[in-house]
């Protein structure tokens, strides 16, 4: 297989070594990725909200790797790791991060504001659910142009007591728009568990819109792709919708401002037994697709492109105040 | 030209769009089988068929956002929320994602996104149906706030709309759908956004409206002619956001009195903001302080009387410009 | 059984003659009270929105009937029915409608927002699911004052696509608060078929929150009653709310103002076939409960209060242009 | 008195009223395990118990709504809407079954219900979570609107609103929740309503602010007295409906000239409103045209430097006064 993309391929079509390092590299450059960002934080070149991704990897990995160039995202805040799944250039995120001119956002939208459209990236969204009608939107746009295009559309559990998870869904089976609505199930929404905020399983309200749903292992990367593969399938056969549960977990705080005092830290250290990471190298390893010095080799490529993510994020400028205004309004042709 | 209603200039800006422009397809509730509540787009669906005509589910936050997602995706959606009562239900999608997206993303993403609602107040609809908050939308930078007062406008700036990248936000006051008029038939027919339109020459005082209240200024201008031979400039707004000042500014230097008359509340309505511009922009020039005559601060009642009663008058602008000679 | 209300009954139980005339009356009484609600529209005593109830009188009969003193009713716009059934004084509601001073709002209400806090009933809402949450809270405030009331929250169809719906469905079964979701299902939200606006059937919607939820025919008044005691009984032990869909159909249009143009006459006829009023009619006459005696003096009772009811609101004054800004704030006391 | 923060005075507000009435309870977002996201309710689910300290899921309109409801069932609660960024979400309820209520019911009903929020620029949180919007809120009449400075008027004023029977908007700007000031321990310690603070008095300028901007108000003022030897006036407002223009105009009448300073963009905003009434109320005493220090109309960048740029300063302040003088 030459592609590293593995979408169209059969469900029960068995992964090649190649994915799967693809599939390990992505996961260990977003853990790092996050650490930098993290440490950025403490070290105040990162300001405002900041969201890790950290023990989540798995399904930003499994779910973006099923879609084709053609296909869109939209994602929740605790972006950073659906815009690397989707090749977004780790420097301009981490720019963005720092707010500079040369982030993807031009230093305007901050962590939790990532754009980039040439690769199909539509946005972290930091008004919880708000992104979901966006989705249902971007997937009639591409039914009506009749471009193909899949959505993936990524939230968290604390996204689905809001209103507009309702009427997001119920629209899209309406309208059999192409969305696959992945929900990113890491037990809290904040300090909340979600069992306390939803007084049902999530995967069968959203059954109960006549979608097909799902819920699969969120700490395992084959399993998520699996299921997201499948999803996506579905909808770009003009099937409309469907909905995939992946149940995770962060290991860090819901933002960096987060004391923790909801969970006990054995809870963590319950879920990073199974770290996705770890299951999916040892999974590689038993193939024989992963030795020491392949694993040792990743690491060191992660560890150059998150450095040269630091550096190019602090040699970019700041943005110039005289660029205030811009953007403001986009112009019309002719008027 | 032909003469119309507001609302058949309305529909007529619509349908040629829609010709014009494939990327262009309405959604709102009851917009396709039931005709539009103020049968604004009715015969649309059968012309245009239910792909492009789409009747949807009560769900102002959904729909709208919907519309803003199409938009990002190439398409030029016209949104309608029936009533400015119920885009309340909408206002963070409007607010959060609609005005922002182009410049949070660093214009890389455009929301070419044309939100039509009716509003106003004196139809005894009650205070959850009477609001009149044209005023609210244009204070969101990223928004565009259009409010015709006539069929030519109407249609004119509608057509604009459908022309523009951005959200426009395109307001109708529910007096003047019925309001009829000569409009050009050209297909091509634009009223440029940010020019206010001077209904009426004066030299004694300016009487600015937008949208509904227009038609206050200018019967108050017909009495204040008639029984006061005072000779009034009235100027209509047309768009809120851009809002040409200027044209109220030269006719403020040249009759040194001003009056700002609008449906919405007093208390932080739009007017406050007209007037301090007034003051900032030509306070050497004023004779008396710039009046506003707005609605009563308070919800509107459904009893006919009360409600009259809170709604600003023509008798109330005479008033107000007796008061500051 | 002495008192009029079945509150309480076993649903088994049958109902008795007393009963069933206080139903019939009641029903009758909402069919010529929106005739004669409409009769003054058109002769513009009555303006603004003017939502007629003909044809859905067993559901507010059958639920209302359901509920205790100490219960309380919200309602959406289409008002006036539910507020006859709860015992609101018709003369004060067509006063209301005629905006005068006596009108259970003083005039400043309006068809669509009818008032009576005596008797419980809180509101006629005319922002579509709007008072959804609300029954939710009120049920709360039951809830915590041990009150041991039961909210009885009526909404249509159409009401289902909001965000709000899922809101308060969700937290109602959280706190398990004491309120029957009782949808009015009169096949359309203004000209939209429900299954147009809405992707599954709506008890299926319900249920997935975990909700007892059911479907009863809303053209008998007796299966609504039925359900609803269910219901009632249900929140009232505690047991959180209860979710009943009555299927029913609206003879005249949605409001005086709508041309009808997305139904065909036909429909209505076969729906006026079923009247829930004949059925009950019939039922009694068969259990010898009604002859043309007792129906003759149910019309004349009908008749006589719907024409005291206009009499009333045409005398009563209009509230004076002085009382414009009262009620605007409640006095603090103290402050 | 104590010396504390203020997010330290408003929760004890909300203790010692949960205290002195069983009806009070309160709701939100992550006000319980979590202590709430800026630690205003950290304790109190301790204290109080899950049944009067309810954590709720994220649904803004929902929680609002059953807030309305239990206000009416004769509960008194306090609904925590986390950020005023996410109350977009239950606007409609606050402003058509909150507000309304009691004047569409004829005063049959009443809600009475605090609902507290966030707000403000500065921290880098960029467009969608930077909003100041106390202004919006004051439009509607039927609520009351609330916003201090320091951590004994947020004590006094949040006591005070658990005393009304109204909704009260109470907004609290993330920029003074670490302010620390000396508090009243007196449980009956209010601070009423409509009752601007004169926190500086001076003769040369009045500067009013509320919130967030009566710092910079004061900073600027004692940079004029600094610098430029020029003795300022600082009016807190402390709440802007109802508002207290008696305040400010007398001091108008003594300066002769008058700066408002607010966070909010400023067109539309409610700087436009004081204005305006400040013309209307001293236009014989002004020597220059009222000056408006507010945001610019852009949405907040997350860039520090443009969030700055786009933020009012004081030194704006001090330009503005320059400028009129
Ligand atoms: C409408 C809205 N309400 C509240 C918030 C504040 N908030 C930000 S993230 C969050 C929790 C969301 O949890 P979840 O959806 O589970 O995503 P996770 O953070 O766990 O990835 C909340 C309450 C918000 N951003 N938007
Ligand atoms: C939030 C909101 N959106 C739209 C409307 C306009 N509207 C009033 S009634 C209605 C239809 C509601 O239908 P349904 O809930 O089925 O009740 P029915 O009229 O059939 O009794 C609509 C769309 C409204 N009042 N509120
Ligand atoms: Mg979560
Ligand atoms: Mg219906």
């Amino acid at each position: 297989m030459k592609s590293p993309t593995t979408a169209g391929a059969k469900p029960e079509q068995e992964l090649g070594a190649e994915q799967l390092g693809m599939f390990l590299y992505q996961m260990m450059l977003m853990r790092r990725f996050e650490e930098k960002a993290g440490e950025m934080y403490t070290r105040g070149k990162v300001r405002g909200f900041l969201h890790l991704y950290t023990g989540q990897e798995a399904c930003a990995v499994g779910a973006i790797n099923a879609l084709e160039e053609q296909d869109k995202v939209v994602t929740h805040y605790r972006d950073h790791g659906h815009a690397l799944a989707r090749g977004v250039d780790p420097n301009r995120i981490m720019a963005e991060l720092f707010g500079r001119q040369d982030g993807v956002s031009g230093g305007r939208g901050g962590s939790m504001h990532l754009y980039d459209v040439e690769k199909g990236f539509l946005g972290g969204y930091a008004i919880v659910t708000a992104h979901l009608p966006l989705a249902v939107g971007l997937g009639l746009a591409s039914q009506m142009k009749k471009q193909n295009a899949v959505i993936m559309c990524v939230f968290g559990d604390g996204s689905v007591g809001e209103g507009e998870f309702h009427e997001a869904l119920n629209l899209s089976v309406l309208w059999k728009t192409p969305v696959v609505f992945f929900c990113e199930n890491n037990l809290y929404g904040m300090g909340v568990p979600f069992h306390e905020s939803l007084s049902t399983e999530i995967p069968k309200l959203a059954a109960a819109y006549n979608m097909p749903a799902v819920s699969v292992d969120g700490m395992d990367v084959l399993a998520v792709h699996r299921a997201t593969r499948i999803a996506v399938d579905h909808c770009r056969a003009g099937n409309g919708p469907y909905f995939v549960e992946a149940m995770t977990y962060r290991y860090r705080g819901h933002s960096m401002a987060d004391p923790e005092l909801y969970r006990l830290k054995d809870e963590i250290e319950q879920y990073r037994k199974r770290d996705a990471i770890e299951k999916l190298k040892a999974y590689m390893a038993e193939r024989g697709d992963l030795d020491e010095a392949k694993l040792a080799e990743l690491g060191e490529r992660v560890e150059h492109v998150v450095e040269q993510a630091v550096d190019f994020a602090e040699q970019s400028p700041n943005p110039p105040i005289s660029t205030l205004m811009d953007h403001l309004y986009k112009e019309t042709a002719g008027g | 030209m032909a003469e119309m209603r507001m609302r058949d200039a309305l529909r007529e800006a619509m349908r040629e769009e829609m010709l014009r422009d494939p990327d262009i397809f309405l959604m709102g509730e009851d917009i396709g089988a039931y005709g539009g509540s103020y049968a604004v787009t009715k015969g649309l669906l059968e012309e245009f068929g239910e792909e492009r005509v789409r009747d949807t589910p009560i769900a102002e936050s959904g729909i709208v956002g919907a519309g803003i997602g199409a938009a990002m995706g190439g398409m030029h959606p016209m949104v309608e929320m029936m009533t400015i009562n119920f885009s309340f239900l909408a206002l963070d999608q409007i607010v959060n994602s609609a005005a922002k997206l182009h410049h949070m993303s660093n214009g890389q993403i455009s929301v070419p996104l044309v939100i039509r609602m009716a509003s106003g107040g004196g139809s005894q609809l009650a205070a959850t149906h009477s609001h009149s908050l044209e005023g609210l939308y244009a204070h969101f930078p990223g928004l565009k706030v259009v409010c015709p007062s006539n069929p030519a406008d109407a249609k004119g700036l509608l057509k604009r709309a459908f022309r523009d990248q951005n959200t426009v936000i395109f307001i109708e006051h529910t007096a003047n759908y019925s309001v009829k008029g000569e409009v050009p038939d050209d297909p091509d027919f634009l009223v440029e956004f940010g020019q206010a339109n001077i209904l009426r020459e004066g030299s004694d005082v300016t009487i600015v409206g937008y949208s509904g209240s227009v038609h206050q200024a200018m019967r108050a201008a017909t009495m204040l002619q008639e029984q006061e031979d005072l000779s009034a400039e009235v100027i209509d707004l047309r768009t809120l956001r851009p809002l040409d000042m200027e044209t109220v500014i030269n006719s403020v230097k040249k009759t040194n009195r001003c009056v700002i008359v609008e449906d919405d509340w007093k208390f932080g309505g739009f007017a406050g903001e007209l007037s301090a511009q007034v003051m900032e922009q030509a306070f050497d020039y004023l004779d008396a302080p710039v009046a506003r005559v707005s609605c009563k601060d308070v919800p509107l009642p459904y009893n006919r009387n009360l409600e009259f009663a809170a709604l600003p008058s023509e008798e109330d602008v005479v008033e107000a410009v007796l008061a500051m000679l």
